[in-house]
């Protein structure tokens, strides 16, 4: 079986029997109540464990609360793991396991022809077929004939397996998805030993729960055992790539933005100081940050975005990495204060974790449209670097990179990740401190010669003088500033030159960038070339589009403003360049102006990643126009 | 890993009694000329030379408007930031150093119009940041619109048939967000203005000191009744912790409640202070009689001048998270 | 050139009596069971449906949160705006449009953080528009981080080591805004509710309405020594106007003032209510009392419900070049 | 002499003698509180009912008042006037009138060589010499050496001619303004009658200075027909174009924006409502809208421009034209906003009057680098119309097509004006009401079929249903909506439908314009493009370079977003086009990214407008390099 391609082909049920599987994509659906999320994440850590590629993605009821059991109220998690190659959360299901009929109607769709499913039967009442909207039942009336459903009764095992405890018919139902839990466990084999120890640890607190658990899962697992249903175990591929030594970790994009803007002001000797004000997809940055119990690790609930971003604007006066979290509405409310950091020059990350707009527009859902925004979106002349996260784990390097450049050139930087990555999740190696990139920190010294905005001639920042020191009071503001003094000044020609220098600030950034390098063949005839969230999708498109021999290669950009100074060049090197993006083509409308190239375009604006064989598809359609 | 190391000036540096003007920076003010703004600079850099902080460690920062101004004259650090905006970036820097004086610079367009919700969370949040709001009831920058203070049927550049709205009262409004230190002086009276600086920067936690400006420009004589000499006694009502609340030519009126609400009572010629004269407590938890004081006006009660409140409660931003 | 030509309703489209669920739209609320909304929706529609307003000049706006998602489930004209700006929106809506009778919903993170400037300016300029302040002392809809409402200390996902500010007291702020008309209910109470927001709509200017709001969710019984049976008489007081402040089991305590402060005095079994004991006045122009009245807070004094201030003052809006 | 060209070639002193100038460009300076922008004012009033054609800019000082003499504290009056062909305020000074020292110091570098300076000898005293910043005497010294220079003792003069009156030194030194009027208005003979007339009336209420200000004048031109120096008076040519009847109006770039939004309003048959927030350089208009006693003509003052947009979307939701008035900083705190107009479609003019940035920047300086922002200064795909004033007439003209198209898409628009527009002043035919394009305003129906979000087939805008109209309650919002029921819907291929039809609903405006028309040969071998208040340079210097006898045309855009159908076309007529802007080039950069056309950019940032010259001399140059 082709490796970069679906990997899931399981027998006929009578036929099963021990076989390696490349990749499965496994989801768990179920009510918001019915513990599925924690099912999930013990599933994949387990997998992961066991040495597997591990992508997963969670999938949250839309925000405001629905009645167990409807259509509102499915909470899913979505696990890919296989041994290699495995970029993406899965485009789709292989195997759903569904714990009422509105987690099964829902997720059909992204549940491949031939998929399996293994649905908890005795939540297939009329009352809950009723609530998801079917009008017979699934799985009587062919619904499924495409499907091969194992009906299990879930519900009904597990209160049986917990008859013996002292436990209301609401609790036992609460064990379900460890019943369900250890059935998958015992169909991908997973050591039980682990698990009941982590269930111990986990139920400490309440023991009765620990008790109940244990039981529900060893329940599940058993059945897996004893039923006819499943003949023998799956195996899922190793990946062949050695793991270094390190602290491993399950990081989600979002907790990869808070570790790194932690480790880059530890690696540059600063405090950080992050203000932030809750928003869908971004809170989970800030949240991160407020359990740190490290004086200098400060976030600040501020009363709005526009508070949010000011404090860290004065932290970063007063000498700390200053940060800020936010999603597209919050940036709309940032671009005044922004444009004060551009024009103070002070070093500050901002984050934006994309969700799809416009206004409100869809909070729950992804999306990579604010990329002009970030550039454009503040009046006058406003230029700023905009770099963007390609997967949870980048999220982290992605804003180790953007502290690098703030503090060497002095700027803000605005960071784009988006809610695909945000609760995406990865295994990950922290690196040590002393492997982050080396930070260059513009400190000034008083003296004689001392002011403000005289600029280092190599990037030509600012210095930083910050208040508490001797000799340098001086003061800041939005108003445009006289060369080096940094003195009011409303002069014409000094008005054109800070223009400039501002500019070519920015533009120097690209300087210090690694010279662009293509995944495949450098002169393919197609490029692939995206940015964000969509590497995973692209990445394995590439790869299974070369494996079919396809002359096809890709670049992702993690930045987007200045973009890499080899980047024309290598865009000329391919005979056609798709540009992918989750968007209506703002990436694409840049680099057209930029080189003036007739670059091709394939976008979505559907509030979901792209899948891999959307990719693909796009791909050979057009080399066939090509040839 | 603490950002900045707070080097103590030397005496080569700064006289070690330092005079205001060591505090004031090369800039030449740009005011009009009699405008107040003068004077408060004045107080503020002789406070300044007063505090024994060393230079470096003040920081001035405000938002936009004329007054808004005032960081640029002195010697200390700066930020002019944006429009009503001045107390985040105050919060930030306090929170980034807490060994830093920070003072925030402010107008009753920058406080109260656009940067009123900041100018309440700060407040509520008691911070260890001085607020100075520069009130001259108008926009002056702007040259002379309306301002949130701008009291009832004002005729403006951008109200020719007058103010329709109720004026925002500044000490009212700082005490109903809590606020641990509320001020109102004048601009006219440089020792009261002096006092009350030095009373906010010793006070540990959030200050706010109204500032009664006049813009000669475009609303010119707006305290006329309060701080001229003619009528100040009539109508200005200088409290003192401890005191009974009098006012009035030769103190001969003394402030009482009747049920909750404030009445004056004329004391005839030589008549001892009554028993149920309230005095005042600016260390009274609750603040409600404050907020009665904050509300009275000319012509009926005198305007309140002073200390309004100074209570102690939890700081702000020091080590929050030790104390669990 | 008056905008829009208002069609009063015919009886073919609504009963001459309409029942509260001719103003509920056709959408399934979706709030967590339990939660305080669904009690609030209630109310409202049955106020709705009493007023005598066709349903076409009602218009129903609100910010973004839970308690904002109000608008959708009624059958009136709405408009769920941008977090905190529903004032704002409303402002322009009622200028447009003085004929249309506009209610504002908000949260306490909605109309306290983000928006507290909105709120207070709308309080101060006293429009025709009716405000609910959906009060759960939590982000509802962001999933439990703290909002300006939060106790000092409270838990939150934001604040995981407590937090550390002081709590905004909406009442209190609203009266030093200059509001016009103040209430406080709770979402326990549905006629109380009723008999508010009618109240409200009957005032001619700005009404600001506190309904405390229980999060099943996120900050569960966070008012329960208020509302729960076994304790609300010893913790809510309920004003009423021209009476005495009485509470507690059999209603044997009274408030009194003492030098301007309050004080409970427990009544002895017969006891008269006693010659100073303070009768509620929600229509005294100085609102100091009211806003002592909403600084009270269990457990030492009662948190007072109903309505505290209620005064006539130029409504803002109503032709304000007429006068001149 | 060449009419387009710099016009003024005044002979010698000794050799004057009546002569017509084709155009003149006279300044008045002095101190803020010299009544400079009366007199100037005046002047150019005169002019104008003289049948000249005049354009104007005054010049304020910097928004914190200075010291009297100080350089900081200099108000300008600058009046061009001529015969046609006027296009612009100048680009440098024929004759100056400087009141002091420090007013001759700061606009020598803008007078022509051998330019005239008349100047108050009075004022040149040794304070005021060094308050203005000069080392020795300039009247003394040779630094006048290359002016033709008329000293004046006018404060001497107009203490004599007052000397009956009880005045105050004070009192008398405010009425040397008149005197300055009275000398100019004898060197180009205008009516004395009119002017007395006019002081009466517009002194009536302190007949003490009607007295001062009438003695003054005359003085003044009494003094210019006695002294030796003025031989003879000076005309100025009469504008040849017949004027059509109608009311004339001395406009200001924002008395034409106020005005244009309630004749605009007027025609739709709508109340108008504008929420403002006081912001240089736009305040003025709202607070023209201020004085209406119209109760359907409606400003409201908010507490910050948030409040401001958010207020106009309210009244346009209830049915008014919505619209509000601000500059860039404004604008960045409206973003978020404006996203809620496009997503809800509503009908709102949203009016930047652009100053130099970024942040605070330069507020009392120009500048049109708000162009990138107004397109995408909001997160989301998230499209807008975006049109731009040329003139100060035209910016009445621009607002009433914003208005248009704002009530026939049912969308937000933006109108670009800047600073150098706001206050410059033209003489302008106001149109009669019905002279107004019309406007279509779609109000829905009530009706069993009624659907808030159902499309007009041919504009695709939706229906305003207005509240207090039975029978078409509905709830709009932020969140994204389903196609015509506009119910809120999270579901994927909607949210792309939407999003493609909020596009073709913007794209679909430029159906309405007319077709493309260049200045000059539709086939010259160079194009200068332009939009915004450079018009008048681009224009003249176009007109001068087409005398000269170069392939030049020109073409200005009104509508920037979406551009016009023809405009790739047109461009590709002209072999070069040359884009000019006063930003880092922002339309070029777009017009790079839609038409794949490598053009040529002309860019100035420095706070000020083009000069004729510097345009003429860039397309000479990039002439050269084309043969
Ligand atoms: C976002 C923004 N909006 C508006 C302005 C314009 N502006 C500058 S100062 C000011 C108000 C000034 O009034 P106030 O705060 O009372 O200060 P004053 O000049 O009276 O001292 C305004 C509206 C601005 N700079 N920024
Ligand atoms: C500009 C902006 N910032 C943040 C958010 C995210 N957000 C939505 S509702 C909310 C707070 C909700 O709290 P509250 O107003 O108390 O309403 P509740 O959900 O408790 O009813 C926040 C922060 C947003 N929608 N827009
Ligand atoms: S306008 Fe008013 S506040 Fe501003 S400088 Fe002049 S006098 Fe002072
Ligand atoms: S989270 Fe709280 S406020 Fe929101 S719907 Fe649930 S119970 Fe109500
Ligand atoms: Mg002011
Ligand atoms: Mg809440």
């Amino acid at each position: 079986m082709n490796q970069g391609h679906a990997a899931f082909d399981l027998p006929d049920p009578d036929l099963i029997q021990v076989q390696t599987l490349d990749e499965i994509t496994v989801k768990f659906a179920g009510d918001s109540g019915d513990g599925i999320q924690l099912a999930g994440q013990k599933f994949a850590l387990l997998a992961s464990a066991a040495g597997e590629t591990v992508r997963t993605l969670p999938d949250y009821p839309a925000e405001i609360r629905s009645p167990a059991g409807s259509l509102g109220g499915v909470s899913g998690f979505q696990v890919r793991t296989g041994g290699g190659g495995i970029h993406t959360p899965g485009d789709r299901i292989d195997l759903l396991v569904a714990m009422n009929p509105a987690a099964l109607r829902s997720n059909l769709p992204e549940l491949k022809a031939n998929g399996i499913i293994i649905l908890d039967e005795s939540a297939f009442t009329t009352a809950n077929l009723d609530k998801a909207g079917f009008s017979g039942n699934p799985l009587e009336d062919g619904t499924l004939r495409d499907y091969r459903v194992f009906p299990v009764p879930i519900g009904k095992l597990t209160r049986g397996a917990l008859k013996g405890l002292a436990l209301s018919n609401k609790q036992t139902s609460r064990s379900r998805n460890f019943f369900a839990l250890g059935l998958i466990c015992w169909l991908f084999p997973r050591p039980r030993a682990g698990v009941d120890e982590w269930i111990a640890q986990r139920f400490a607190a309440t023991p009765e729960l620990a008790e109940a658990n244990h039981h529900a899962f060893h329940a599940g697992w058993n059945y897996g055992e004893t039923a006819e249903y499943f003949v023998s175990p799956l195996r899922v591929a190793v990946d062949p790539r050695q793991r270094s030594a390190g602290v491993y970790r399950f990081v989600s994009g979002n907790a990869a933005l808070a570790k790194g803007l932690v480790q880059s002001a530890r690696r540059a000797g600063l405090s950080l100081f992050l203000g932030g004000y809750p928003i869908t997809p971004a809170t989970e940055v800030m949240q991160e940050l407020s359990r740190y119990r490290d004086p200098d690790v400060r976030m600040f609930q501020a009363e709005d975005e526009i508070a949010a971003i000011g404090s860290a604007i004065g932290a970063a006066f007063a000498g700390a990495l200053g940060a800020t979290s936010t999603s597209g509405p919050g940036l709309s409310l940032m671009g005044e204060f922004l444009n004060l950091a551009v024009i103070a020059e002070l070093p500050l990350v901002v984050i934006n974790v994309q969700r799809a707009g416009p206004s409100t527009g869809i909070p729950t859902k992804s999306e990579q449209a604010d990329l002009l925004q970030a550039l454009h979106g503040r009046h006058g002349e406003s230029p700023l670097p905009v770099l963007a996260a390609a997967t949870p784990a980048d999220c982290f390097d992605t804003v180790v990179e953007a502290s690098r450049i703030a503090l060497r050139y002095m700027t803000p930087v605005v960071v784009l990740s988006d809610l695909s990555l945000a609760s995406s999740a990865e295994v990950w190696r922290e690196p040590a401190l002393d492997e982050l990139p080396e930070f260059t920190v513009h400190r000034a010294v008083a003296g004689a010669d001392f002011q403000p905005y005289r600029r280092d001639p190599q990037t030509l920042a600012r210095p930083w003088a910050v208040p508490g020191n001797p000799g340098m009071e001086h003061v800041i503001g939005g108003l445009e500033k006289a060369g080096a003094s940094g003195a009011v000044c409303y002069e014409a020609e000094n008005h054109a030159t800070m223009v400039q220098l501002r500019h070519d600030k920015v533009a120097g950034v690209a300087a210090d960038y690694p010279a662009t390098t293509v995944h495949g063949d450098t002169d393919a005839r197609l490029l692939l070339l995206g940015w964000g969230s969509s590497f995973g999708a692209i990445r394995e498109a590439t790869d299974r589009l070369r494996q079919r021999g396809r002359p096809v290669a890709c670049l992702h950009l993690r930045h987007l403003n200045p973009l890499p100074r080899d980047l024309g060049e290598t865009l000329r090197r391919h005979r056609t360049v798709l540009v992918i993006e989750n968007n209506s083509g703002q990436l694409w409308q840049l680099l057209r102006a930029e080189y003036l190239l007739d670059l091709q375009r394939l976008n979505k604006v559907q509030g979901t990643a792209f899948r891999i064989t959307e990719i693909t598809e796009a791909a050979e359609s057009l080399l066939e126009t090509l040839t | 890993m603490i950002p900045i190391t707070v080097v103590p000036t030397t005496a080569a540096e700064l006289p070690t009694t330092p005079s205001r003007t060591d505090f004031l920076s090369s800039s030449t003010p740009r005011w009009c000329p009699g405008c107040g703004c003068f004077a408060v600079l004045k107080s503020l850099t002789a406070t300044y030379a007063r505090l024994g902080v060393p230079r470096e460690r003040l920081v001035t920062i405000s938002g936009i408007g004329c007054t808004s101004r005032l960081p640029y004259y002195t010697a200390t650090y700066g930020f002019h930031t944006l429009h009503g905006r001045a107390p985040t970036v105050a919060l930030g820097v306090k929170l980034a150093n807490p060994e830093l004086s920070v003072w925030v610079i402010s107008g009753d367009g920058d406080a109260l119009a656009i940067g009123a919700n900041h100018t309440l969370h700060l407040l509520r949040r008691n911070p260890n940041i001085k607020m100075l709001l520069l009130n001259n009831q108008i926009y002056g920058l702007t040259k002379g619109q309306a301002s949130p203070t701008s009291p009832r049927g004002m005729v403006t550049r951008s109200t020719p048939y007058g103010v329709a709205d109720t004026p925002i009262n500044p000490v009212n409004l700082a005490l109903a967000a809590g606020a641990t230190f509320v001020a109102r002086v004048a601009d006219t009276n440089g020792a009261m203005m002096e006092e009350v600086f030095a009373a906010a920067h010793a006070h540990r936690g959030v200050a706010l000191v109204e500032v009664l400006l006049n813009c000669v420009t475009f609303h010119d004589g707006a305290y006329a009744m309060i701080t001229d000499k003619e009528t100040r006694d009539d109508y200005a009502l200088v409290m003192r912790p401890g005191e009974p609340l009098l006012y009035g030519r030769q103190q001969r009126k003394v402030l009482v409640a009747d049920r909750g609400r404030l009445v004056a009572l004329p004391l005839a010629d030589g008549e001892a202070i009554p028993e149920q004269a309230l005095r005042h407590d600016p260390q009274a938890t609750d603040s409600s009689l404050a907020q009665q004081l904050a509300f009275m006006a000319p012509p009926d009660l005198p305007c309140a001048m002073g200390i309004f409140r100074q209570v102690q409660a939890p700081v702000y931003g020091l080590d929050p998270k030790a104390d669990d």
